[in-house]
C-alpha cells in the first residue's frame, strides 16, 4: 500500500520492501504454497468474520428499540456474536433501522465512509428500505439504498427481533457464500437477499 | 483548557435517538450548549393532510416509539372531539388499562436507556425482559409488538382476548415485586446516588414557564397532572394519587426524576389492576368485534370549520393533538392536525439545565428528561 | 537462587537449564580440537590472478569456552520467555469466556455460544461446499474425510437439527465444545482482517507507536509474574519493583493514543486516563509496599514463600492485612480502567474515549491488551494475598489422620500452576461481578476518591504492616490470634461501614447522599 | 373515588376569565364545551385581532395567572374568507403551580386535593385564535418573553407554516435542514406530498413505474 501521504521520520524503504514482496510472492505463487495458505486462512478468516459481526450502535427510530430488544435477554442476538459498538472504526455492520431525512443523509453517509473494509449495511424495517410509511414525505429519502449499497433487507415495521436476528443469519450466509470481500468488489450480480420471499 | 465546541454529534449513545447537542467545554465543565433536532423529521402533519381519520392513528404510533399506545389514544381522543363521538364505558376502562400498561413498557425503556447513560449495562437487559412482559400483553391487545394501531374513533375495535384478565393480573403482580430488584441496584448503590443526586437541578415554576410538564414537573414536589386537572377516560372511577418527589431545596435533580417514574410504574400498575376489576360487563366475558358494547358508530366526515383538541398526559409529559376539520375528499381527511410534543419542548429546558456541570454529567441530565426523538420532530 | 523455594514437580526453569547446559556441553565437545586454526583460501580466477588466503579468523575450540556462560543464559532465558508467554497467553483465552458468559448469566442471557463446530457445520444449511478441493497435489482429500466424518457425526447433516437457532435458545452445542469459548478467536481473526485507517490529520508517527508501547509494556508485565515456583521468565532480585514500573507505563501509551487521534473526544478520554491512573498509582504502590514490608522482601516468589511456608510465615496475607486486600482491588480497576473507573473509555458522553479512532487489529491488539492488563491484576492478587501456589488449608489437610494421605498425593501431583490459575480466574470472575453491578463514577469523583479516601487508607495499610512485621513477628509461623484477629476486626468495621443509612435523614425523609455538583460531590457527606 | 376538578367549578372560573378578557377590545371569548370520550370540558375559546394580541397575551399572564403556554398552532386558509387567510392558535392553560414551601431545609411537596381546588388554583384551558388577512409575509407579536415555553413553538410554526413572530430573538430552522431554501414552508397548502395526484399509484402496487423523474436523487 504505497501511500504517498505517509510523513513517516522513521527509516522508509519502501523501494525495498515492494521488490522482496514481489520476489517472494512469485516464488510462494509459483511452488503452490500460496494456494495452501489462501484456502486454509480463508476458511479460518472467513468463520472469523461472519461469527463476529459488530453492529453500529446508532438508533434512528421504533427499529431501534427492536434492535435493542434483540440484544437484551429474550432474543439475545450475542449468541451469534452480535455485539454493538458505538464507534463506526471498530463496526463491521451498519444497521440502518430508521427513514433517513435529509439533514441525516451526509451525516450517515460519512459514518458508512468511516467504516473499515469489509464492511456490510443492513437496511431493517420499511423506513430504510423504501422510506416506509413517510415515501410521500418533503423530507425522506425513499431507502437508504438510494446513498449506500445494502447487503440485507429485513421487511418489517418494526420487523420482529427474530427477524433481525435471522437477518444477521442472512448475512452470514451471504459472508459464506461470497466472502469477506471489501464492499466495492462485490459482484454486480448480488441480488438483494429479501428475508422472506423465498 | 481554551473553551471548545463538542459536537455530540447526530449518532451518540448519550442521545437516545438523532439529535446532536452542541456543548461548549471548558476543561470538564459545560459552559453553553445548543440543541439541534429534526433529523429524523419525516412531515407526519403535512401526510396526515392527505390521509382520513382512521389511517392517521397508524402514524400517531409510531411517533413516540416507545410508548405508541399512550399517543394513539391521545390522536382518538382529539378526532373524537372532532366528530363528536359518545364512547361507551366499557371500552373507555379498556382504554384506560391498555393506555396504564403502556405507560410502565414505556418508563421501562427509559430506566433501560437511563442505565447505560450512566455506566450499568445489567440494568438495561433486566428492564427489557419486564418490558418484554409488557408488550406481550399488549401484543395480545393490538397484534404486534410495538405499534398496536389498538383504539378506532369511538371505541376499540376488539374486546379482551379470551383469558387476557387472568393473564394480565398475573404478569402485573410480578412486575410489581420485580421493581425491588431495579432499586436494589440503583438506590442501595452510592455510586448511582452520587452521580444523580445534585445534578441538573430544575424549579416547578422555572419549569412550567418552559413547558415541561409531566414526571419532569411531578419530580418537583408539585402534584399537577392533566388526568385530574382537564380530565378525560374514566381515572375518576378509579382509586389514584400521582406519585410526587420530596425534592432537594435547589429543585428537582435526575435522582428525583428516578424515583418519580419508579413510583409512577406503580401507580400504573395499580391503575390497570383496578381497570380490570371495575370493567362494566366483567373483565372475563368476551364481545364480538364491533360490538356496540365497546364500538360506538363514528361519522367518517369532519364538515369545515369544525375543530378538536384534547390535552393527554403522555409519559413524558402533555401531549395535546389539535385537528381542523374539513379537509379533502369532502371532509374524510382533516384540514389541519397539530401535535405538541413535551420531548420537543423540555429538550433546549434539559440543554439550559446542563450548564455549571461536568461533560460526564450531560448524559445523567438528558437521560433522566427521558428524551424521545421520534414525537420531537414529527 | 537465594532462597530454595518450595518444592514442585513442574520445575520448568530447572529443566530448561539443565537441558541449555547439557547442550552447550555437547557442543563443546563435538567441535573440532584446538590445533585446526581455520584458515580459508579463495582460489584465483580471471578477477584476481593469485589466491587470497584469510589468516585464522577464529579459533572455536578458546573462544567458545568464553563465550559460553553467555550463550547458556541467552538460551534459557528464550526457552523460559517463550514458556511463560504461551503460558499466559493460553490461560488467558478463558478470560474473555468468563467475561461473556459470567456477565451474560448476572443479565439473564446466554452470552455467545459459537463453538469451533461452526467451522464445519456452516450457516443454517449454507456451506462453503467443497472447499478442501481447491488445495493442490491432492492434500484436500484427507480434510474432505475429515470434514464429512465431522459433519455425519456432530455436523448439520441431521436435519433434526437444524432447527431454527433464533428461538431455540437451547442450541448451543454440546457443553464439551465450551460454546462461546472460541467467541475471542473468532474476534481476533476478525480484528486481523479489517482495512487499517489512519485519520488524515492524526499525528501519524504517535497513532502508530501507541499501541505498541500498551502492548509492549503490558507483556512485558508477565516477565516478572510466576506463575508458579518454578515457572517465571525472569526472576531479578526486586522482582515487584520492576513490574510495578512496568505496570505503569501504559497509560503514557493511552494518553499517546488519545492525543494522536485529532478527535476532542479521544483528548478528553486521554486527559482523564492520565489524571485516573497518576491518582491511583500512589495507593497501588504503597500497597504493594505493605505486602513487601509484611513478607520481608521484594522478590515476588519469596513473597509467596513466606505466606506459604511452614517455617515462615504460613498464613495468607489477606488475612493478616484485610484493608489491603480491599485497597489493591480497588485501586486495580482503576488500574485496568474497568467499570466503575471506566470514564476514560465512557460509552455515555465520549462515545469510545480514547480509542473511538482505532479500529481494526490495533483495535483488537489494544483490547486484548486490556484484558491482558485485568489478567495480570488478578494474577497478581492472588500472589499477594491469595498465597500463589498454595492449595488452601494444604498443610492442615494433609495433617488430617485417616483423609490426610488422600490429600497428601493431591497436593503432590498437581503442580503449583493450577492453584494459580483457579484463584487468579475466580478473581476475575469478581472483577466481572463488580462490572455488572456498578454504575460509572464521574472523573472528578474518581480523582478525589483516589486522593482523599484511597491514599490515607494505604499509608495506615503500610503502618499496619509495619507494625506486624516489626512487633507481633518474631520469626516462626503467626500463631493463630493474630490473623483472626485481623480478620475479624477488619470483618467489623465494613458490615459498620456498609450501614450507610442515615436514620435521621430517613425518617425526615431526607435525601442521604444530596451533593452539589458544583461543589465536591462525595459520598457521605448529607448535604440539601 | 378517584379526585378530579368538578365541572361546575371548572366552568364557573371560566366564565369569569372569559367575561374579564371580552373587556379588551379587538377581543371576544365565550367558554365552549369540548367532549372527548366521556368527560365534557369547558374551554375558554377566544379570538382576538393582531394588534391587541400582544396586550392580552401581557395581561392573561400578569393578571389571570396563565403560566404555560402548551402549543402554538399556524393554519394556511388559501380559499378562506377574505381577513381570515392565516390563522394562529395559541393554545393556553392555567395550571396555578408555585414552587413548593421550604420549611426548616425541607421541601413540602404541594399536595392539590383536586375535589377542593378553588379560585384562581382551577386549572383552565384557553384556546385563541388570531387570525391575519392575505400578505405575502404574515407574522404577530411574539410572546417567547412571556411564555419561554413557545419559544420553540414558534420557531417551529414559522419553519413549518411561514408564520413569522415580530420580536423573536433567534429565529432559525429547527426541524427542517439547514439549507432548506428561504421561501419553503412545507405545511402551506400550495405544497403537495410526493404521489399527490398519482392516484392511481394504489392500483399499481409496485409503483416502480410511476416513480417520478427525479427518483433516487436527494432534492
Amino acid at each position: 500500500m504505497a501511500d504517498e501521504g505517509q510523513n513517516y521520520s522513521m527509516f522508509n524503504s519502501r523501494m525495498l520492501v515492494d521488490v522482496v514482496g514481489d520476489v517472494t510472492d512469485e516464488a510462494l505463487k509459483a511452488s503452490r504454497i500460496k494456494d495452501i495458505i489462501g484456502v486454509l486462512a480463508g476458511r479460518v478468516f472467513n468463520w472469523g468474520q461472519r461469527k463476529s459481526l459488530f453492529p453500529l450502535h446508532l438508533g434512528i427510530k421504533c427499529c431501534a428499540l427492536e434492535m435493542a430488544a434483540a440484544g437484551a435477554s429474550r432474543f439475545d442476538a450475542e449468541r451469534f456474536g452480535v455485539f454493538f459498538r458505538s464507534s463506526p472504526r471498530q463496526c463491521d455492520v451498519l444497521l440502518v433501522n430508521g427513514p433517513i431525512s435529509k439533514k441525516f443523509a451526509d451525516p450517515i453517509v460519512r459514518l458508512w465512509e468511516q467504516m473499515p473494509e469489509p464492511k456490510w449495511c443492513i437496511a431493517m424495517g420499511e423506513c430504510s428500505i423504501s422510506g416506509g410509511p413517510y415515501f410521500q414525505s418533503y423530507n425522506i429519502l425513499e431507502g437508504v439504498d438510494t446513498i449506500i449499497p445494502v447487503d440485507v433487507y429485513i421487511p418489517g415495521c418494526p420487523p420482529r427481533p427474530e427477524a433481525l436476528i435471522d437477518g444477521f443469519d442472512k448475512l452470514r450466509q451471504k459472508i459464506i457464500r461470497i466472502g469477506a470481500v471489501p464492499s466495492d468488489a462485490r459482484p454486480e450480480t448480488e441480488a438483494p437477499l429479501i428475508i422472506g420471499d423465498e | 483548557m481554551a473553551e471548545m465546541w463538542i459536537s455530540m454529534g447526530p449518532q451518540h449513545p448519550m442521545t437516545h435517538g438523532l439529535w446532536t447537542l452542541k456543548v461548549k467545554v471548558d476543561g470538564e465543565t459545560v459552559v453553553d450548549t445548543e440543541p439541534d433536532l429534526g433529523y429524523i423529521h419525516r412531515g407526519v402533519e403535512k401526510i396526515c393532510e392527505a390521509r382520513d381519520f382512521t389511517q392517521i392513528t397508524t402514524y400517531c404510533d409510531r411517533l413516540c416509539y416507545a410508548s405508541a399506545n399512550t399517543w394513539s389514544h391521545s390522536y382518538i381522543y382529539a378526532a373524537e372531539d372532532l366528530l363528536e363521538v359518545e364512547v361507551p364505558e366499557r371500552a373507555e376502562y379498556i382504554r384506560l388499562m391498555a393506555i396504564e400498561i403502556q405507560r410502565i413498557a414505556s418508563h421501562l425503556m427509559w430506566l433501560g436507556a437511563y442505565g447505560p447513560d450512566i455506566g450499568n449495562l445489567s440494568v438495561m437487559v433486566w428492564c427489557l425482559r419486564e418490558r418484554e412482559m409488557m408488550m406481550d400483553l399488549l401484543q395480545e391487545l393490538g397484534g404486534s409488538r410495538m405499534h398496536y394501531n389498538f383504539p378506532r374513533v369511538g371505541g376499540v375495535k376488539r374486546d379482551l382476548p379470551h383469558g387476557f384478565a387472568q393473564r394480565a393480573r398475573a404478569k402485573l403482580k410480578l412486575f410489581l415485586n420485580r421493581i425491588q430488584e431495579y432499586e436494589a441496584l440503583f438506590d442501595e448503590s452510592t455510586v448511582f446516588l452520587v452521580r444523580s443526586q445534585g445534578v441538573g437541578y430544575a424549579k416547578p415554576e422555572e419549569m412550567v414557564n418552559h413547558g415541561v410538564t409531566g414526571p419532569n414537573l411531578r419530580a418537583g414536589g408539585v402534584n399537577y397532572d392533566i388526568r385530574w386537572a382537564h380530565p378525560y377516560s374514566v381515572y375518576s372511577e378509579l382509586d389514584w394519587e400521582p406519585p410526587v418527589e420530596r425534592s432537594s431545596i435547589k429543585g428537582a435533580d435526575c435522582y428525583d426524576r428516578y424515583r418519580v417514574r419508579v413510583e409512577e410504574m406503580r401507580v400504573s400498575a395499580s391503575l390497570a389492576l383496578q381497570a380490570l376489576d371495575k370493567m362494566p360487563g366483567g373483565a372475563d366475558t368476551h364481545h364480538e368485534p364491533g360490538d356496540p358494547m365497546i364500538l360506538a358508530k363514528a361519522p367518517a366526515r369532519a364538515p369545515e370549520g369544525t375543530t378538536g383538541a384534547h390535552h393527554f398526559e403522555d409519559s413524558r409529559g402533555e401531549s395535546m393533538f389539535y385537528i381542523a376539520g374539513g379537509g379533502e375528499s369532502r371532509g374524510k381527511q382533516p384540514y389541519r392536525v397539530s401535535i405538541r410534543s413535551p420531548i420537543f419542548i423540555t429538550i433546549p429546558f434539559a440543554a439550559k439545565c446542563m450548564i455549571g456541570y461536568k461533560v460526564a454529567d450531560i448524559p445523567a441530565i438528558m437521560g433522566s428528561f427521558d428524551p424521545c426523538i421520534g414525537e420531537t420532530d414529527r | 537462587m537465594i532462597h530454595m523455594a518450595s518444592g514442585d514437580w513442574l520445575n520448568i526453569v530447572g529443566w530448561s537449564e539443565s537441558l541449555t547446559s547439557w547442550s552447550m556441553d555437547n557442543v563443546h565437545d563435538i567441535l573440532p580440537s584446538n590445533d585446526i586454526d581455520m584458515q580459508v583460501t579463495i582460489p584465483s580466477t580471471w578477477a584476481w590472478p593469485e589466491p587470497i588466503t584469510m589468516g585464522p579468523i577464529f579459533n572455536l575450540q578458546q573462544g567458545f569456552a568464553s563465550i559460553q556462560p553467555a550463550l547458556e543464559s541467552f538460551m534459557h532465558a528464550t526457552i523460559m520467555c517463550t514458556v511463560v508467554f504461551t503460558v499466559m497467553m493460553l490461560t488467558m483465552l478463558a478470560i474473555p469466556y468468563i467475561e461473556r458468559k459470567f456477565i451474560g448469566r448476572l443479565m439473564d442471557r446466554l452470552g455467545a455460544t459459537t463453538t469451533m463446530r461452526s467451522l464445519w457445520v456452516g450457516e443454517s444449511g449454507v456451506t462453503a461446499g467443497e472447499w478442501w478441493k481447491q488445495l493442490p497435489f491432492g492434500m484436500g482429500i484427507p480434510i474432505g474425510w475429515v470434514v464429512n466424518l465431522l459433519n455425519s457425526y456432530w455436523g448439520n447433516s441431521h436435519e433434526l437439527e437444524t432447527v431454527s437457532r433464533v428461538n431455540n435458545r437451547s442450541y448451543h452445542g454440546y457443553w464439551f465444545l465450551l460454546p462461546g469459548f472460541f467467541q475471542a478467536f473468532a474476534d481476533f481473526m476478525k480484528f486481523a482482517t479489517k482495512e487499517h485507517i489512519v485519520p488524515k490529520n492524526a499525528d501519524k508517527v504517535v497513532f502508530e507507536t501507541a499501541p505498541v508501547i500498551i502492548l509492549a509494556t503490558t507483556i512485558m508485565v508477565f516477565a516478572f509474574v510466576p506463575f508458579g515456583p518454578h515457572i517465571y521468565a525472569a526472576n531479578p532480585e526486586l522482582s515487584l519493583l520492576f513490574m510495578m514500573a512496568i505496570f505503569g507505563v501504559a497509560p503514557l501509551g493511552v494518553f499517546f493514543a488519545g492525543w494522536a487521534s485529532n478527535n476532542k473526544y479521544t483528548l478528553i478520554g486521554g486527559m482523564r486516563s492520565a489524571a485516573q491512573l497518576t491518582a491511583y498509582e500512589i495507593p497501588l504502590l504503597i500497597t504493594v509496599l505493605g505486602v513487601a514490608v509484611l513478607s520481608g522482601s521484594f522478590n515476588i516468589i519469596e513473597i509467596v514463600d513466606f505466606q506459604m511456608g511452614q517455617n515462615e510465615g504460613n498464613v495468607w496475607n489477606i488475612f493478616l492485612l484485610p484493608l489491603g486486600a480491599a485497597l489493591f482491588l480497588i485501586t486495580m480497576i482503576a488500574e485496568v480502567e474497568r467499570i466503575p473507573f471506566d470514564m476514560p473509555e465512557a460509552e455515555a458522553e465520549l462515545v469510545e474515549g480514547w480509542w473511538t479512532e482505532y479500529g481494526g487489529i490495533r483495535w483488537g491488539l489494544m483490547f486484548a491488551a486490556e484484558y491482558m492488563r485485568s489478567y495480570a491484576a488478578c494474577i497478581l492478587f492472588a500472589l499477594f494475598f491469595l498465597g500463589g501456589w498454595e492449595a488452601p488449608f494444604q498443610h492442615t489437610l494433609a495433617g488430617l489422620p485417616i483423609v490426610g494421605g488422600t490429600f497428601e498425593t493431591v497436593f503432590t501431583v498437581v503442580p503449583g500452576l493450577v492453584w494459580v490459575l483457579i484463584k487468579a480466574w475466580l478473581l476475575f470472575a469478581v472483577f466481572v461481578w463488580i462490572r455488572a453491578s456498578l454504575h460509572r463514577v464521574r472523573t472528578d469523583q474518581i480523582l478525589e476518591f483516589g486522593w482523599r479516601y484511597l491514599l490515607p487508607l494505604s499509608v495506615v495499610n503500610l503502618v499496619v504492616a509495619t507494625i506486624l512485621r516489626l512487633e507481633v513477628w518474631t520469626g516462626e509461623p503467626w500463631d493463630l490470634w493474630v490473623p483472626v484477629a485481623l480478620t475479624l476486626a477488619a470483618l467489623v468495621l465494613f458490615v459498620i461501614l456498609a450501614i450507610d443509612e442515615d436514620e435521621e435523614a430517613l425518617e425526615v425523609q431526607r435525601r442521604p447522599y444530596s451533593t452539589q455538583a458544583v461543589v465536591k460531590a462525595s459520598p457521605g457527606s448529607h448535604r440539601d | 373515588m378517584g379526585k378530579i376538578v368538578p365541572i361546575k367549578t371548572q366552568r364557573a372560573e371560566a366564565d369569569k376569565l372569559a367575561a374579564a378578557i371580552s373587556e379588551i377590545d379587538g377581543v371576544e371569548a365565550e367558554v365552549a364545551e369540548r367532549v372527548s370520550g366521556t368527560n365534557p370540558r369547558p374551554v375558554v375559546l377566544g379570538n382576538s385581532s393582531p394588534e391587541s394580541w400582544r396586550t392580552l397575551a401581557e395581561k392573561l399572564h400578569s393578571e389571570h395567572g396563565v403560566d404555560y403556554c402548551s402549543m402554538v398552532t399556524g393554519v394556511h386558509w388559501p380559499e378562506g374568507d377574505e381577513d381570515k387567510k392565516w390563522e394562529i392558535v395559541y393554545h393556553l392553560m392555567r395550571t396555578g403551580i408555585r414552587n413548593p414551601p421550604i420549611e426548616d431545609g425541607l421541601v413540602q411537596p404541594v399536595i392539590v386535593d383536586p375535589s377542593t381546588v378553588r379560585g384562581s388554583g382551577t386549572p383552565l384551558e384557553l384556546e385563541l385564535h388570531v387570525y391575519l388577512p392575505e400578505t405575502r409575509t404574515p407574522s404577530v407579536d411574539s410572546v417567547q418573553d412571556i411564555w419561554v415555553g413557545a419559544d420553540w413553538n414558534e420557531k417551529e410554526t414559522w419553519d413549518l407554516v411561514g408564520i413569522d413572530f415580530d420580536g423573536h430573538q433567534g429565529m432559525r430552522r429547527v426541524l427542517q435542514p439547514h439549507e432548506t431554501p428561504k421561501g419553503f414552508h412545507p405545511l402551506q397548502k400550495q405544497h403537495h406530498l410526493r404521489y399527490h395526484d398519482f392516484q392511481d399509484m394504489y392500483d399499481d402496487s409496485q409503483g416502480f413505474m410511476r416513480k417520478p423523474a427525479d427518483a433516487g436523487k436527494i432534492k
